[in-house]
């Protein structure tokens, strides 16, 4: 049981990038939502013009993404990427 | 298996609710308890002297019973009648010699080998799981916040504890099994004064109010018990807690079957709480 | 054959009990005894004087000495004897007071009796005793050093600058342990890290030692002299000679987890040093929290920013076997957890703390940098209880000791919260002040009298919260009252138990450890830093509590202990192992099945003309332990240890059992 | 206040083996006080019960309203950190008491007052009289 978080988090940085979805050339493998170590990644609710669900950030979660580019690196449709944010 | 179960004097009487509810409860679970066809007094207040072996008489005798029916656990309701049982059980298995002596003096009653296993029904339940539990939910009482109170006996002392004595989690389970919401109050392991009852009310109601005080101040809507002392205690000493302290608003106090019962959809008491 | 038996008063500890006169009396009958006395001190001087002129005078060829327990004097007599001349394995010594008078003490004639019989035996075992030569054996100059807190720094320290090679082993990435996480020390409040770090930095730089970080002592084979160790370095995933410390990867991880250095209270990044004085200065990347748990895709933040390129992703545990003369293991300590103190909602409530998390708040270096901040919200708590013996001298949570360094440090916290706090308030729950070290009394009572913090004599019962508050439920024994006390934090001290592994390494090593688990010396008062495993040493609070100045005692203690070993010039071992009669022996290998030291090799017969070659044991005399196993297993009775043959134990026997 | 001390322990030896616990493996810590629910009833502490049994002090001890106070919560016992069960020396002196004098400290009149569970009178009447 986790009862404590560290005091001095706010000294912390991590890399902030943005999730940007080509959702055109999403073909719904899923692997990003897999992937994706920090889970902030979940199946749309629209199609798209190919009638698959493609991923979007889940809501409230849009400052959570660390830039590891795991969904970059593993879409075989290279339809989602990550931008640095600095 | 079907499991013998002791009812207890209280039971009969002022505790009428708790055995009626557990009996619904054990019966919807299918849980097979059946009342012993003939029993005497627990024995309580159990005896805590190494040398007075006759107040262990009436628990060993209804041990003895038990194990000359074929049934190998008793369960009871009454958090009192499980810890003398219990107690005494393991009293007289500890010394072989104090079996002898007991069993030579109760010359009616056939020998007790010390082979009956004391439960309380809440082991049962907790034995069955809450999955078991939760299915049987046909109004789950979502919303309701329970402050869970064990008092002494179910926890203390540690030989006969049917949970963690400083933070148990047996109720808690079980009420959130139900789709109720448990509320840690600190108070849940505190004594509530006992049978001073008897001749000190004023005292129990001191502390009885801490407690329900304690409940109240960590969001509880109701309090569940499982002992007929602990439940007179804190439900029926509160018209004098509110003569002591008049801004004592007051909490409805249950005991946990009967709670179970409501969210198995067999009674209906808990309206506007 | 001329027996002399010598038996020992012990002052009243055998004489109180055992009739000594009437043991003189029937002992100087046995066979082949020439003389038998008693004396009142053996092992003193005059007693020594008094054996060996006897074994002059009377031309004694053995000696029987009943006293005390052989782990207690063997050697003191053994070097009595032979200061006359007269091969100390020509001695036995039964055991009358620890096998016979302390426990018979309420039945002295039985006892006298059980005396006898205890001497009867040692003098049958005598006569079939033959003298034996010590075991030489080269000796490796080189030392290993397991655990690189404060007692392994200072032994690895001591020993090299004696002019010997030290391996200092260390399991986490940094030399230092606890004492790198306190604050400031008791009673001059020097702070740890000042007094440490030099150190820390002097090992690290030393010629003489070769610091292993980040590595554990996987396997130990061998004796004194010459031990062959394998110890495991865990992949750093950084390669050590390219780090420069720096801290770019560091900066650019993406993950946050707690800092076990600061005990959870701090942060730190999956590629992390634990603390920025870290010894040596190397980035770990902690691959249990890393992103790169599985190979299909990495996060390479890391390795981009590394300037150097000393990451590397692919690195493998590695494996040094080294070999070394001699072991001093300096394990340390850990905390009782504090979940095991139900009663006090350890692990429940966040604003209790251990006494070690309370050092983090406390440290300039900590999360907090030295402002105590509690954990729950980051307010500055103004009422602090603190609750010693939370767990020691408390039997039902398994702890009967005293864990020796609390009251002290409770002493210090409270003293340091109130020079950061000056407002607040400090409570401070004792049974007993123990503060037997040298200038203690005087720091407990300045924190007393000059702080004004309040000392109540009494246990706490229970710690609740409430809103946010703890409430306190103690005693004051003192007024003869239950109390409570609304505090903002609580301050445990949980009892200090050994470190985790003790009990694996102890395995390894063959060295014994008491009930608790704590690491057991050979003698408390005579050989209090040697194991009972020759060769193998004890420093620091892997033996028992204590505190840093103790530890530092040990530690020179344990390192002159192996100083003055490595200046011998060989290292002697025992002669009591294993020896094979060839002619009986008929090779089955039962014996080399059952060695657990595996000293026993099946070797052939050189060829004879017209002879089958014959095989049989032989028995490496360096490994051989002298245990016995082989002797009991052999059918033939064709192995025998040294001083022990299989004749001596059971004429032995049959003395302690016939009647007369 | 002083107490003359000399030996006097035929009143502990008896507690003792009524109870079967060890008055003297009690260091005073404290923590059955501490916790104990019926202590701002109490005159003496549930320490210091066990101090006036190890001191001897047994006109003091057998005078005092704390015995009969204890609910026997076992609170004592569960946390005592030498594993006393005081829970059980104090039923030790109510017993002695209750023996040698024969006096009952309830009488079942008191309690006609309301209508009290069964479990409540009949412990009451087990604890308090002869």
């Amino acid at each position: 049981m986790v009862i404590r978080k560290p005091l001095n988090l706010a000294k912390f940085k991590v890399p902030k990038g943005r999730v940007i979805v080509l959702a055109e050339r999403c073909k719904e493998c899923g692997l990003c939502i897999e992937y994706c170590p920090k889970q902030i990644l979940e199946y749309s609710e629209d199609y798209n013009e190919k009638g698959f669900h493609y991923p979007v950030v889940k809501a409230g979660m849009e400052n959570e993404c660390i830039f590891c580019l795991f969904c970059q690196e593993i879409c075989p449709d290279f339809a989602i990427f990550s931008e640095k944010e600095e | 298996m079907e499991i013998a179960y002791f009812p207890g004097c209280t039971l009969k009487t002022t505790a009428r609710a708790l055995e009626t509810s557990a009996l619904a409860v054990a019966k919807t679970l299918g849980i097979a308890i059946k009342e012993l066809p003939s029993w005497t007094c627990c024995g309580t207040c159990y005896s805590l002297a190494e040398d007075d072996l006759i107040k262990q008489v009436a628990p060993i005798r209804t041990l003895a019973r038990t194990a000359n029916l074929g049934y190998s656990i008793l369960t009871t309701l009454c958090s009192v009648c499980y810890n003398t049982l219990a107690q005494a059980n393991l009293f007289v298995k500890a010394v072989p010699t104090r079996l002898e002596k007991i069993n030579a003096f109760m010359e009616e009653e056939a020998n007790y080998a010390g082979n009956v296993e004391v439960k309380h029904f809440l082991t049962l339940l907790q034995e069955l799981g809450a999955e078991k539990v939760s299915e049987a939910v046909k109004r789950p009482l979502s919303g309701l916040k329970v402050a869970c109170y064990y008092g002494c006996l179910l926890l203390r002392p540690q030989n006969v504890a049917i949970d963690d004595p400083e933070q148990p989690s047996i109720l808690e389970n079980i009420m959130k099994s139900i789709g109720a919401e448990p509320v840690f109050f600190p108070y849940q392991v505190e004594c509530c004064g006992s049978y001073h009852t008897a001749v000190k009310p004023e005292i129990v109601a001191r502390r009885a109010h801490l407690i329900l005080e304690n409940a109240i101040e960590n969001g509880a809507d109701i309090v569940v018990t499982s002992c007929p002392l602990c439940s007179f205690n804190l439900k029926e000493r509160q018209k004098d807690i509110k003569r002591l302290y008049p801004g004592f608003k007051g909490l409805p106090v249950f005991y946990f079957t009967e709670v179970m019962a409501e969210a198995f959809g067999i009674t209906k008491i808990l309206k506007g709480i | 054959m001329r027996i002399g038996v010598f038996i020992c008063h012990c002052g009243k500890n055998i004489a109180g009990v055992v009739d000594v006169k009437e043991l003189v009396e029937r002992a100087s009958k046995l066979k082949d005894v020439v003389y038998a006395t008693d004396y009142v001190y053996l092992c003193s001087e005059p007693g020594q004087k008094e054996i060996q002129e006897k074994i002059e005078e009377l031309e004694l060829t053995h000696v029987v000495i009943a006293a005390c327990s052989p782990k207690m004097h063997a050697t003191t007599f053994a070097r009595a004897v032979k200061g006359v001349g007269l091969n100390p394995y020509l001695l036995e010594i039964a055991n009358i007071r620890e096998h016979c008078s302390w426990v018979h003490h309420d039945k002295p004639e039985i006892a006298t009796e059980k005396a006898f019989r205890l001497i009867k035996a040692a003098v049958a075992k005598v006569r079939l005793a033959e003298p034996l030569e010590p075991i030489k054996v080269p000796l490796t100059r080189k030392v290993l050093v397991i655990g690189g807190g404060i007692a392994g720094i200072r032994t690895a320290l001591d020993i090299a600058n004696g002019g010997f090679e030290v391996y200092l082993v260390e399991r986490t990435p940094s030399l230092g342990g606890h004492m790198a996480q306190l604050s400031e020390t008791f009673p001059t409040l020097d702070c740890s890290a000042c007094i440490l770090t030099p150190l820390m930095v002097e090992a690290a730089h030393h010629k003489n030692i070769h610091v292993i970080t980040y590595a554990e002592v996987k396997n130990i084979k061998g004796i004194i002299g010459n031990f062959k160790v394998t110890i495991e370095k865990k992949p750093r995933y950084v390669i050590p000679e390219k780090c420069t410390g720096c801290g770019d990867c560091m900066d650019v991880c993406p993950v946050i987890v707690p800092n076990e250095f600061d005990q959870g209270l701090g942060a730190r990044k999956a590629i992390y040093v634990p603390f920025p004085q870290a010894v040596p200065l190397v980035y770990t990347l902690d691959l249990e929290n890393c992103l790169n748990t599985q190979k299909l895709v990495v996060c390479e933040q890391c390795y981009k920013a590394c300037g150097p390129r000393a990451i590397n992703y692919l690195m493998e545990p590695q494996e040094i076997e080294i070999e070394v003369g001699a072991v001093v293991i300096a394990t340390g300590f850990d905390l009782l957890p504090i979940e095991n103190l139900k009663e006090y909602g350890g692990g429940k409530y966040p604003d209790v703390v251990t006494g070690l998390e309370f050092e983090r708040l406390l440290s300039a270096s900590g999360p907090t940098g030295g402002v105590v901040r509690r954990p729950s919200d980051g307010k500055i708590p103004k009422r602090v209880v603190f609750i010693q013996c939370a767990g020691s001298r408390d039997p039902e949570h398994g702890c009967p000791y005293c864990s020796k360094i609390c009251c002290m440090y409770t002493a210090k916290q409270a003293l340091l919260y109130k020079h950061v706090v000056p407002d607040g308030e400090a409570y401070v729950f004792f049974i007993d002040v123990r503060a037997a070290g040298k200038r203690y009394e005087e720091f407990v009572q300045r924190v007393m009298g000059e702080e004004r913090i309040v000392y109540l004599r009494g246990k706490v019962s229970k710690v609740f919260q409430r809103e946010d508050k703890l409430v306190v439920w103690g005693a004051d024994t003192i007024s003869g009252m239950a109390v409570e006390i609304e505090a903002d934090m609580v301050v445990l001290a949980p009892a200090v138990v050994p470190s985790k592994g003790t009990a694996d390494l102890a395995k390894l090593l063959k060295v014994s450890v008491d009930e608790f688990g704590f690491l057991s010396e050979v003698h408390p008062k005579l050989r209090p830093v040697e194991s009972v495993s020759p060769g193998v040493y004890l420093a620091g609070a892997a033996q028992a509590p204590k505190d840093i100045s103790e530890t530092a005692a040990q530690a020179s203690a344990a390192a002159s202990k192996v100083l003055s070993l490595l200046s011998q010039k060989e290292a002697t071992l025992e002669p009591i192992v294993a020896h094979v009669d060839k002619e009986l022996c008929i090779g089955c290998g039962l014996c080399w099945k059952a060695c657990p030291f595996k000293a026993i090799t099946m070797v052939r017969e050189e060829k004879r003309e017209g002879k089958k070659r014959r095989r049989y044991a032989k028995v490496e005399e360096a490994v051989c332990q002298g245990c016995g196993v082989c002797m009991a297993i052999c059918e033939k009775k064709a192995i025998n240890v040294a001083g022990f043959t299989y004749d001596q134990l059971s004429a032995q026997v049959k003395a302690l059992l016939e009647d007369e | 206040m002083r107490l003359v001390l000399k030996r006097q322990d035929d009143l502990l030896k008896k507690v003792e083996e009524i109870s079967g616990e060890n008055v003297f493996a009690c260091y005073q810590c404290g923590k059955c006080s501490a916790g104990c629910p019926m202590s701002t009833e109490m005159d003496l502490l549930p320490n210091q019960v066990i101090r006036l049994l190890q001191l001897g002090a047994n006109e003091q001890l057998l005078d005092c309203r704390t015995i009969w106070l204890c609910a026997s919560c076992f609170t004592c016992t569960a946390r005592c950190p030498k594993g006393v069960s005081l829970t059980r020396l104090m039923e030790g002196v109510r017993l002695v008491l209750l023996r040698t004098t024969k006096e009952d400290q309830v009488s079942p009149k008191e309690m006609e007052k309301e209508f009290l569970p069964q479990v409540a009178l009949i412990s009451a009447l087990r604890k308090f009289t002869t």
